[in-house]
């Protein structure tokens, strides 16, 4: 993750920061296990198939989905195909760089994709037109527009509201325009740890003082489809069975709140 | 320019397909300070286009070897997003963002005091989130008003708008299908207070009046763009957050 | 544009420049509206199917064209392809660098493909060999070997007088060898600004002198077919006026002289 | 994971395919002291699985802006042989192969003394001859080794494991046909003195109590491996040449 | 070649090297056309069709070949393909990057490659499933693991063994699978020029002194198959002749003692 | 070297398909100071070959750690024209020209006094506008009369020439058809005074005997192609201007 500006959070900063968590508060007030605001504006662009635009508070993406008929990958002729790509646009953060992707914005792709790909959220198996020769790709792309701390969260809200509306355009291959088949909705929960203490959706500064990074995606039935620990700390056994309940307890909101 | 087509772009009442006449703009709005961490950003829609502004800098250019001892240098960065545009485009540069990004960068540095921080560079991020023709000519339009945003002092702001030929008729603002099916296409933007033009390109057929007829609308044209662009500095739009604008 | 070795004209130079030019005469003795003498080669590689060889004063290009058959664009089924490519030769200048085309290469490649493309000077129509499948490719490929400035014009004369030789090869597809079917001549006249004055065909010094260029390509008929304005200066709508009028009354001449 | 199959994968006694029970490991063993270029290596036989290990450093890191001024920075690059797969693996990093690196960095970061070596990098090299599923679990393992092989000062080892849900059972080190066709993967690597966890990926489908009955085999398990790493050190398997290990 | 990690040899170790060699004797106590010892394993990574590791006194390589079907290319329509890379792995030396092939691991690759090539070893013309459409491509991947000087030979010796292990999947195209057909052994033999002496085999200390390399290829028939002069320096034609003869003598006792 | 072919490439009467016999040269001429902004230059024509060299420097080597601090570092940069064979080259260097800017650059730091730059390079581009066989050869023998143009101290010139075995027989200086349908290529360059051999590749079949043959053909050629090496530099050709050269 990057650092801000000046490179490290001020002390005076960081020990605020802490002392407060201490009494379980955060920096902005939130309790540990609370999220920030949550917008989400599907259609965002409304000539794509699909797409949304989420603030996550200052975090802003906007997650587009372009369907096309392409070829299937010769160890699944009978499966769709879906490709997630993140782009930390450098308009986002004065340290993003344009360029081909960094190790950074491939992980968050890659455990959006995980999320969205293993709780097979999408049909895929509906998305053939011709078995081993022709089926729909479903390309996911995220620009990262603003950057306040947990991308993997704002991607995948971004990617679920985008595919929740998308229509695959089945009149280009002669049959008709349907809705993207969709099975459930894996919501993921990013958490830090500060100190001791587990944070969830952390913002830049908190991404700035925590050890540990974990993402917890949950579907319906309560069960995980994806992890990810990230970054240079250590979790005890039990802060990750903490993680795991409280990235259910999120998940539960969220869908409720966002995607009923 | 000019493939070919059976679509009647001119009906017999001198309209446009979407009803326009020929000196008349698309719908146009512009918003500033929609990004919380850029130093100055903007957010144009112009018909179907749909553009975001990011404003960073003055700050120290980098690579070194880039920074100009007597100036600031304007780096403009064009781009369109993989979703913006019908069939996916594939991440990153290619052969025409990169001259787009080119004239918009030079576009931008006659307005901007440069002279005022040597060593440094100013970055404009443009990102076309939905593309319908016209996109350079908005996203530099966008880029002006970012750059005031930013607080960074210009001797003029840059406002631009094309205009073309279709079915041998010059027309105002082309839209897609103009474009696609039109027989010329003028993008051109001026400093509105000495008229001077700092970005013009064109491509296809015009005759020597059919030039001074759509240069002189495109110059009309800028001033009602202008006041839009100070509307939007001046605060008018400000209250619109930014996730309104979807639909 | 690049600069000269030390970076900079002398101070020197550049006022006995500027001083000659208030009285209507250029470093090398020129008027404002005259050309360098333009000397070319067609067939300089006679292997290829087209290739011409341009001095404009002293830079010098080698344009050289490949015929071939391919796929045509999608959108385009009943429409032959021409691709243009310029490389800026280390060969030619000693700041410029090998790798892969940089903006100022691709400008000017993409200036010099508009002249050609939107004056419809090739009947790319009469360039399809089965519609929607096969098609001819026209590669046109410029080297900058030597730079002495105004490589947009230089590169135009030599892709003009490359094409005008070119035979496409139709019996390598069971057809009959042709000339490349040509319907006009399309030339490109650049000028630069310096103090008040407006020159062309600037060489290496002018460009250095300069503040902003601009370039008019026109046909017989004296349309303008291709306009692009360079750098980061300004013109007024009577110098744009007088730019093309002085790249037709150009155009006119270089056509008469050259490519009758 | 989870393309359906009719292999069938336990059988009904209860074994897998290649007569492990659900708990069992694959034959595994570390050599260390491989190479005589690097400043530590270790090569890994895991299952099919044929690792070899690379460790470089601490040594200033380069270039100049990757330098930590507080500690030295742990690169891990993990990289398949183009003739370590089925099909011929185009050389050169993948998308997977980052991230991979990027989360076998972070893990050891967590056990080396990173803190006694400022502006360091220590470099880990690790190339897959032979892949057999379970790679990065199996490099990350064979890394440590390479590090203490290079005497460089850890706080613990990095031990790991993987686990994973095939026909609704919880097994243990998944075969390639069980991460194949499975239901889920999780692989996860622990420092053994506290059992605090440093690497944790996990794709599929596992309820809270199939997760804790997983991640329970792979601590048990771990057990067992840090054992064969500390004998690997001990010197017990050095006299096996590298080369004798083909066949 | 890499220089050690000074940059270079101390001053007291190359007097010494030097001077031993006046007597005839190396720095590791070998005669100057004595080999370092051979080690090779085949079949090292049995998974793949064909494979090998050698380790050529501290020098270590690991060859692997996949055989996959494909397109011939079109001026060779009824023969296989066969393509050869060189990994130098950062594994290998310290000053051994990442990334992309640069010129000396292709050249290294393509001297390689051409002593195998050029020899025919390999009946290509029997590789072919359906002439111009399908034939069978030979993918040469070479890792070089640790680095002691003498890639050329480490990694041809490296590529025999393990062609020769190779058994060709005909299985997956419908019909039995066979070993690769091979018809003879050509043997690379590299040579430096260290002051007047020529020494074969050199060591990575070798390397670093020596003026001038050459290698040279020869099969049974003692006939040369491929050449490479690298370096730096000169040699006299009585040079190269007593090289090509170094070479064949070394190359037959090579080939008697492993490749029988 | 040697895919079969049905084409005769030697006639009864020993002559091959350009009429030449076995031991005969192509035409070649060879002219300096071709281009105005380069230090040196030098354009070759031999047989069909039509190839450009620029020399820049000596100039400080860049990047610095390029820098050799004892001597100049010479770069060859052998590159194809995009139109300059049969199917159109992607531009920019592959796997062969890579490897011949290698063993160029090595022939001509022989020849050139490095010791006296330290720290310098000096780059010599070489651009390959029409190949017909021994464009490597060519380019090399037309580098050292670029470098010497540039006024580059060199202890002697490079010349160099290529031999093959076609039907059967040693011939000298390959065409393309011989080149491409032959047994073998054998380029080769000498320093002229001491007929030290500076550059030598060689690929296909021959015997100890039809090497000695084919060597001592290449250094019987060197002699003339020195001649006229010499004489381009005096000035003999220097008035033939390069756009003569075409047709």
């Amino acid at each position: 993750m990057p650092r801000d500006e000046a490179g490290i959070l001020s002390e005076i900063k960081r020990d605020f920061i802490l002392r407060r968590l201490k009494e379980g508060k955060r920096g902005d007030g939130r309790k540990p296990d609370e999220y920030r605001e949550i917008s989400i504006t599907p259609n965002y662009v409304p000539r794509s198939p699909g797409s949304a635009m989420v603030c996550l508070g200052k975090t802003k993406v906007v997650a587009g989905i372009k369907v096309e008929a392409g070829e299937p990958f010769p160890d699944t002729p009978n499966q769709g195909v879906l490709t997630t790509n993140v782009e930390l646009l450098p308009m986002a953060f004065p340290t993003f760089e344009a360029g081909p992707p960094n190790d950074t914005s491939i992980e968050i792709a890659r455990v959006v994709d995980r999320g969205i790909r293993e709780s097979k959220m999408i049909d895929i198996e509906s998305l053939v037109i011709e078995p081993a020769k022709k089926v729909w790709i479903v390309f996911v792309d995220i620009d990262v527009i603003d950057f306040d701390g947990n991308l993997i969260d704002a991607c995948t809200l971004g990617v679920l509201a985008a595919l929740k509306s998308t229509i695959v355009p089945g009149s280009k291959e002669g049959g008709k325009d349907f809705p993207l088949p969709i099975r459930n909705t894996p919501v993921a929960v990013t958490m830090v740890k500060i100190g001791d203490t587990l944070v969830a959706d952390p913002d830049l500064e908190e991404e700035q003082l925590s050890s540990a990074r974990i993402t917890v995606s949950t579907t319906e039935d309560g069960h995980i489809r994806a992890m990810q620990k990230g970054d240079v700390g250590e979790f005890s056994m039990e802060e990750i069975r903490k993680a795991i309940n409280m990235s259910s307890n999120l998940g539960k909101a969220i869908r409720e709140k966002y995607f009923k | 320019m000019g493939t070919a087509s059976d679509i009647k772009l001119i009906n017999e009442d001198g309209l446009r397909l979407d009803g326009r006449s020929a000196d008349e703009l698309r719908p146009m709005k512009i918003e500033t300070d929609v990004l919380a961490r850029a130093d100055g950003s903007a957010y144009i829609e112009w018909g179907g286009n749909k553009i975001l502004v990011a404003v960073y800098g003055p700050r120290e250019a980098f690579p070194k070897h880039t920074q100009d001892i007597d100036k600031a240098v304007v780096k403009a960065r064009y781009n369109m997003a993989a979703f913006s545009v019908d069939e996916r485009k594939r991440p990153g540069p290619d052969r025409r963002s990169m001259e787009i990004s080119k004239v918009i960068s030079e576009a931008l540095s006659s307005a901007v005091m440069v002279n005022q921080f040597p060593r440094a560079e100013i970055d404009v991020y443009i990102e076309v989130l939905q593309a319908d023709a016209g996109t350079r000519i908005a996203g530099l339009t966008a880029s002006s008003v970012a750059l005031a945003a930013a607080g960074i002092p210009m001797k003029d702001m840059v406002v631009g708008c094309t205009a073309g030929k279709v079915e041998g008729q010059v027309v105002l603002d082309l839209s897609k299908e103009e474009d696609n099916f039109g027989q010329a296409d003028l993008p051109m933007a001026v400093l509105p207070k000495s008229g001077n033009v700092v970005l013009l390109q064109m491509d296809g057929d015009l005759s020597v009046e059919e030039f001074e007829k759509a240069s002189s609308m495109i110059l009309e044209a800028t001033k009602k763009i202008h006041k839009i662009q100070r509307d939007a500095l001046a605060g008018k739009y400000k209250a619109i957050a930014l996730e309104r604008s979807g639909e």
